[in-house]
């Protein structure tokens, strides 16, 4: 065991910074950090393997139903694995969460079917899981947007009462490195400083904006940014899960205790393309790609519960075969997805409904009807 | 029973976000300047020496930020009443209130509901400088998922904003801000209408005025002034600008032949020409002129020495008249 | 002398871009991914790596960024192309659209002038997750003090988008999306109409079909169509959605007596209501119907399995005609 | 002489910040500065003393037009008059200026004529001068607009290749403490730094945003705002010409020679209410604008012209009695102003002319010219 520290290139995206915190090293040797020692059990670490592989399974199976034409889009979290899944597994059943659109595997840590994000990439629907039933809100896809709403939310468990006592909530916000150019953003920071909101604002720094590296976001690592807000920031190494619990869990409880936000920057690499619809090969070179392969977020693991003797070849097969299960699973259920009605489009559009819509509803009906004689 | 007093507008919004602070407990009032300030124009007066400043608070000084907020505070079971100080700075909240107020009813397939009143000063005639007089009530009319009201009188102004209150629909509530010192009477025990109905002010029968919010008012005068020349003008207070409450006005409109639709805004694709699309297709036969519109010009809003060539008033609504009889 | 040359929308944008940058050295191309990436359209494709990244570059990811540091760019002396990745991201730059570029130049008493284009592409019909496919023309024609365009061929797509740049407005210039990888010929030479004209697409006499951007081949597509049915009927591209030239539509109007306008987005307070407006109160004598819209529903764009139903089509529109005729 | 430092209490506002600057006291006594020396002329001394003097008179003027109705409204800048002559000083002819719509006395500084702004505030025009003619921009009332317009003015300059060499310009964006919020002005920021754009952004934090107080805005100094977006923040006695002209003359040239932005927080403080239609008493104690007349920006600069006997009481009463000329003009041209012709509200929609515009012109003039007949 040694001390926590990684070297890397002096740029907003560099590893040399104070803060960073990283509990697992690439090659599975388990570090320690003077603030943020956690002892994890090994079924809780068996258990945190178990979801970065069915995660990672599930994406590739999202992957090839998009090739498949059965998807429309697909965004990948290939590389994101272990900051998502640590993240996930800090938080406590009445925390509330606000993604983006890639935290299919914080998603899928709150007990969320994973076919929800499916049928939104398949343009079935937009993503209409109810977010109070798993405290998880729906996906959003304005940058930055969210931010927002996770804020103004951690201020109702303020005002509810619920914090600083033994109840305590907290949310989780999750943005990326591109989002935190947007103003939205900015003055989530402001209301959750001001208001000293129970909310952990977590960046997933996977050094692209699409196309745009770190550098076209920020001169300096984006950790840093909240210090001048009036709240602590910390750097994470994100491929690193024990980290990314740790860090996690310490900001939630802070919040929880009525102690004010947190920035977390989890740093990571979006590993595949930003979507299916984009072509990475335009923007970045391959060997950039290659040496985020020798810090993959599983294998870290993977070496390290072997090192231990917590995981054998048995148990890393039966993960294996109960995330293949799973995914085959999500396939069969994806390629029997029903169309969504096309009279559907009228519904839900107001609460109270709106008679703009209502006779709409009976004019596209009658619409349709008339073609249905024509054809009889 | 009745129970009316007399009321302006602007004690009438305030005597109406009492109430609603007081039938519901999760009911909050948020923006600039609303707390001890009261608000620009102490439409809030009060209300957070009374209500606490845990439900009336000041905010921040960002309106993507307030309304961003208010979406959250509603997720958590809020019903937020934001209110946006003038017209011009709603447009930093847009991307907000487009994209995410208006559509989260309908992505989440109705799991979610977000109760937020949008309070917006609107209109001119106050001898403003910039941003301060402007009408984007078409802005709003036009984004689906929205509801758009305006009230014109105390009385409206005290129900309709706790109607737009206890509904769960998200609401863009227009205030006429010119007309907030005018008074009327307020019946306080029950309203007389439902939120989303359009209301005929004055009965006539030569030719039907239609307004909104500010306008109502100098329609009115316009329909007192054309007494004179013998003209007897029906007027219509729109009330709700989306959805549009459009019976009593084609019900009008097939008995006086014609129509002015009046408001603020610029006419180019504001209500006005949808009002004029909508009264065309459902009274083809009836109509004896086209449907005319007397609108603001389509020019940025001007310096407040200009506002009065700008503002339409008595003489250019009853020139629309004219117009329309005389075609 | 010709030269007359085959090119998609998408690449017609592109050579149109690329001479904009050869003829002025003060046009710059800003936006999100627009650098090496050339735009997730690619209709930046190649651009920086001929022009360098100071005339074409990246900007961080910020839309009111964008048009913000943009508007400096113009004080400055610069031309900035700007390119809003999608329709639905327009409006976090909302306000720096509306309440500072299109006004500008009044506030200024003509002292000022920014000779900003922003690029967006527009519509449904390409299968995309929400917000990738609004319609929000109406929110910026409405605007005073912003010229709005749209192309629905690549000609046009080649050439308007330099007319835009070279043009002293500010404008708001919407790209058909799902049309970008259409194919057409395009006159290099010069170019055929003025930016704010309108063009009869396709001549007739039964009834006229008013239409823009991607609705136009939708359009063109019913009228061939009709033609089976035994009906001519008259295609209108506006091209320019404000100002609108509708001298082509009245003259058309007064020979068919029917009018149905298409558009993508909602109905409610739509480009269509102007139209219906105006051309009822020009024609009104002339019309046998009233003017009839074929529009997206007023909901929410819906999820990409049921853009088809929201979508007007060769169906709907046809259902349109009918109705018009049938009146 | 002694060390520059003054404490205060520790909140946003406070003054114990160790990057306060100050070069002259509340009593008039000059201090040092190891970063910020600058040697002045007596002449310098003088010219800061009528300007702050003019400022202030017509001001005053100002105020009272507006309460005789002459004005539609007024936003005082009455306590800000040192930071703003401080920074007006600090410019090179070619360096650009965007002000909110408070910065009356840099336009002074500019060479603008003052009833510029007079007429705006009399609502006779939108306040058209020629941003070129004095390289300062229109005011702008969009809380926080102006400052992405001003770090895109100054990526112009840079692609123009003015800076970092002798004649490089640079930009000096105003904005204000409640400003900070404002999503546009932390984008601002973000651009600034990313494009290392030649701007020095000037926040007068003079403690209120209409009746919000700064804490609603921040919990820690604004100035330090900055560092997270990866350039240097200071923060300035707002109420000290000298400290004022030193910190922004120094943050220009950086600007100038290509070292990027810098953030300017002015400390002062709003002594009259936020506009004349504001009442102030509703959210603020007089003993606070008591404390704060202490530390006059006028009266310290007179004690140290007084005690330096670069300042007589000859030369006070003159440069008096040239500010209440100048008033005086200033009001007599104001009453002689004549209101805009009718139809110029037709007039510069668009630079190109428009036909709907055209048309309506041409409808208005002939119905007032049907008004005219009737009248005949
Ligand atoms: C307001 C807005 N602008 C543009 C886009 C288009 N867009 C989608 S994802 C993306 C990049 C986001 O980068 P980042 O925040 O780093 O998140 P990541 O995709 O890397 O997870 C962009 C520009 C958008 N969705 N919303
Ligand atoms: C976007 C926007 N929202 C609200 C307002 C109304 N308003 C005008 S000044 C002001 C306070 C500004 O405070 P600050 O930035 O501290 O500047 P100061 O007036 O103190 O100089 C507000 C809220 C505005 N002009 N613009
Ligand atoms: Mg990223
Ligand atoms: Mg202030």
């Amino acid at each position: 065991m040694a001390m926590a520290h990684t070297a890397g290139a002096d740029r907003p995206g560099g590893l040399d910074e104070p803060d960073f915190v990283q509990l697992l090293s690439p090659e599975g040797e388990r570090l320690h950090h003077p603030d943020y020692d956690v002892d994890f059990s090994d079924e809780q670490l068996r258990q945190m393997y178990r979801d970065v592989t069915a995660v990672r399974r599930l994406d590739t199976e999202a992957s090839a139903l998009q090739r498949q034409g059965e998807l429309a889009i697909w965004a990948s979290l290939l590389g994101q694995e272990a900051a998502q899944v640590g993240a996930g597994h800090a938080l406590r059943p009445r925390d509330m969460v606000f993604p983006t659109y890639r935290e299919h595997a914080v998603l899928y840590c709150r007990g969320i079917d994973p076919i929800k994000p499916l049928s939104l990439f398949r343009g079935a629907d937009q993503g209409g899981w109810d977010p109070d039933e798993h405290r998880f809100n729906m996906y959003t896809i304005v940058i930055g947007a969210q931010t927002l709403h996770a804020t103004g939310y951690a201020m109702g468990i303020a005002k509810d009462g619920k914090v600083g006592n033994g109840d305590g909530e907290a949310v989780l916000a999750f943005f990326g490195d591109g989002a935190s150019s947007q103003g939205d953003v900015n003055e989530a920071f402001v209301w959750a400083s001001v208001f000293h909101a129970p909310i952990v604002f977590f960046c997933q720094n996977n050094q692209y904006a699409i196309s745009a590296p770190i550098e076209r976001q920020t001169r300096v690592p984006l950790y840093r940014r909240s210090a001048g807000f009036g709240f602590p920031g910390v750097r994470v190494d994100g491929n690193d899960v024990l980290a990314s619990y740790a860090v996690t869990k310490t900001a939630l409880d802070q919040a929880r205790l009525g102690q004010g936000p947190t920035l977390i920057e989890a740093y990571t690499y979006r590993m595949g393309a930003h979507t299916s619809s984009d072509d990475p090969t335009r923007y970045r070179i391959a060997s950039e790609v290659e040496s985020w392969q020798a810090k993959d977020p599983i294998l870290r693991l993977r070496r390290y519960l072997t090192a231990e003797g917590i995981g054998d070849d048995a148990f890393f097969a039966e993960v294996e075969a109960q995330a293949t299960r799973e995914a085959m699973q999500l396939r069969e259920r994806v390629l029997a997805m029903p169309d969504p009605e096309p009279l559907s489009i009228f519904d839900h559009v107001y609460p109270d409904g709106s008679p703009l819509v209502d006779a709409e509803r009976d004019q596209y009906a009658r619409y349709l009807a008339g073609f249905a004689e024509e054809v009889a | 029973m009745t129970m009316a007093e007399t009321l302006t507008i602007g004690r009438a919004l305030n005597a109406g976000l009492r109430r609603a602070l007081e039938d519901d407990a999760k009911v909050l009032i948020m923006g600039e300047d609303i707390g001890r300030l009261g608000g620009v124009f102490r439409i809030t007066d009060g209300l957070q020496k009374d209500f606490g400043e845990d439900r009336v608070f000041d905010t921040p000084l960002a309106e993507s930020g307030i309304v961003g907020t208010a979406i959250g505070l509603a997720l958590r079971g809020y019903r937020p009443v934001c209110e946006i100080q003038f017209d011009g700075f709603v447009f930093p909240a847009y991307d907000q209130i487009v994209s995410q107020v208006a559509k989260y009813c309908f992505r989440s397939r109705g799991n979610v509901r977000l109760p937020i009143v949008i309070r917006i000063p609107f209109g001119g005639g106050i001898g403003a400088v910039e941003h301060h007089s402007e009408s984007p009530e078409a802005y709003f009319a036009h984004t689906a998922g929205l509801k758009v009201v305006s009230c014109a009188t105390p009385e409206d102004a005290y129900w309709m904003i706790q109607q737009s209150i206890a509904s769960d629909d998200p609401i863009i509530f227009f205030e006429p801000k010119r007309r907030y010192w005018e008074k009327g009477p307020v019946e306080l025990a029950a309203p007389q209408l439902p939120l989303h109905a359009s209301r005929v002010v004055r009965a006539g029968s030569h030719a039907t005025l239609v307004a909104y919010g500010p306008m109502v008012r100098a329609a009115l005068d316009a329909a007192q002034a054309a007494v004179e020349d013998g003209q007897d003008l029906e007027v219509i207070d729109l009330r709700s600008l989306s959805p549009l409450d459009m019976d009593p006005v084609y019900e009008s409109v097939r008995r006086t032949g014609h129509l002015v639709v009046v408001h603020e805004a610029p006419s180019n694709v504001g209500l006005g020409a949808e009002i004029a699309a909508r009264v065309t297709e459902e009274c083809f036969y009836s109509l004896e002129a086209p449907v005319l519109r007397v609108t603001g010009p389509n020019v940025p809003y001007p310096a407040a020495r200009l506002e009065e060539t700008y503002l339409p008033d008595l003489d250019r609504i009853l020139d629309g008249v004219q117009r329309s009889l005389a075609w």
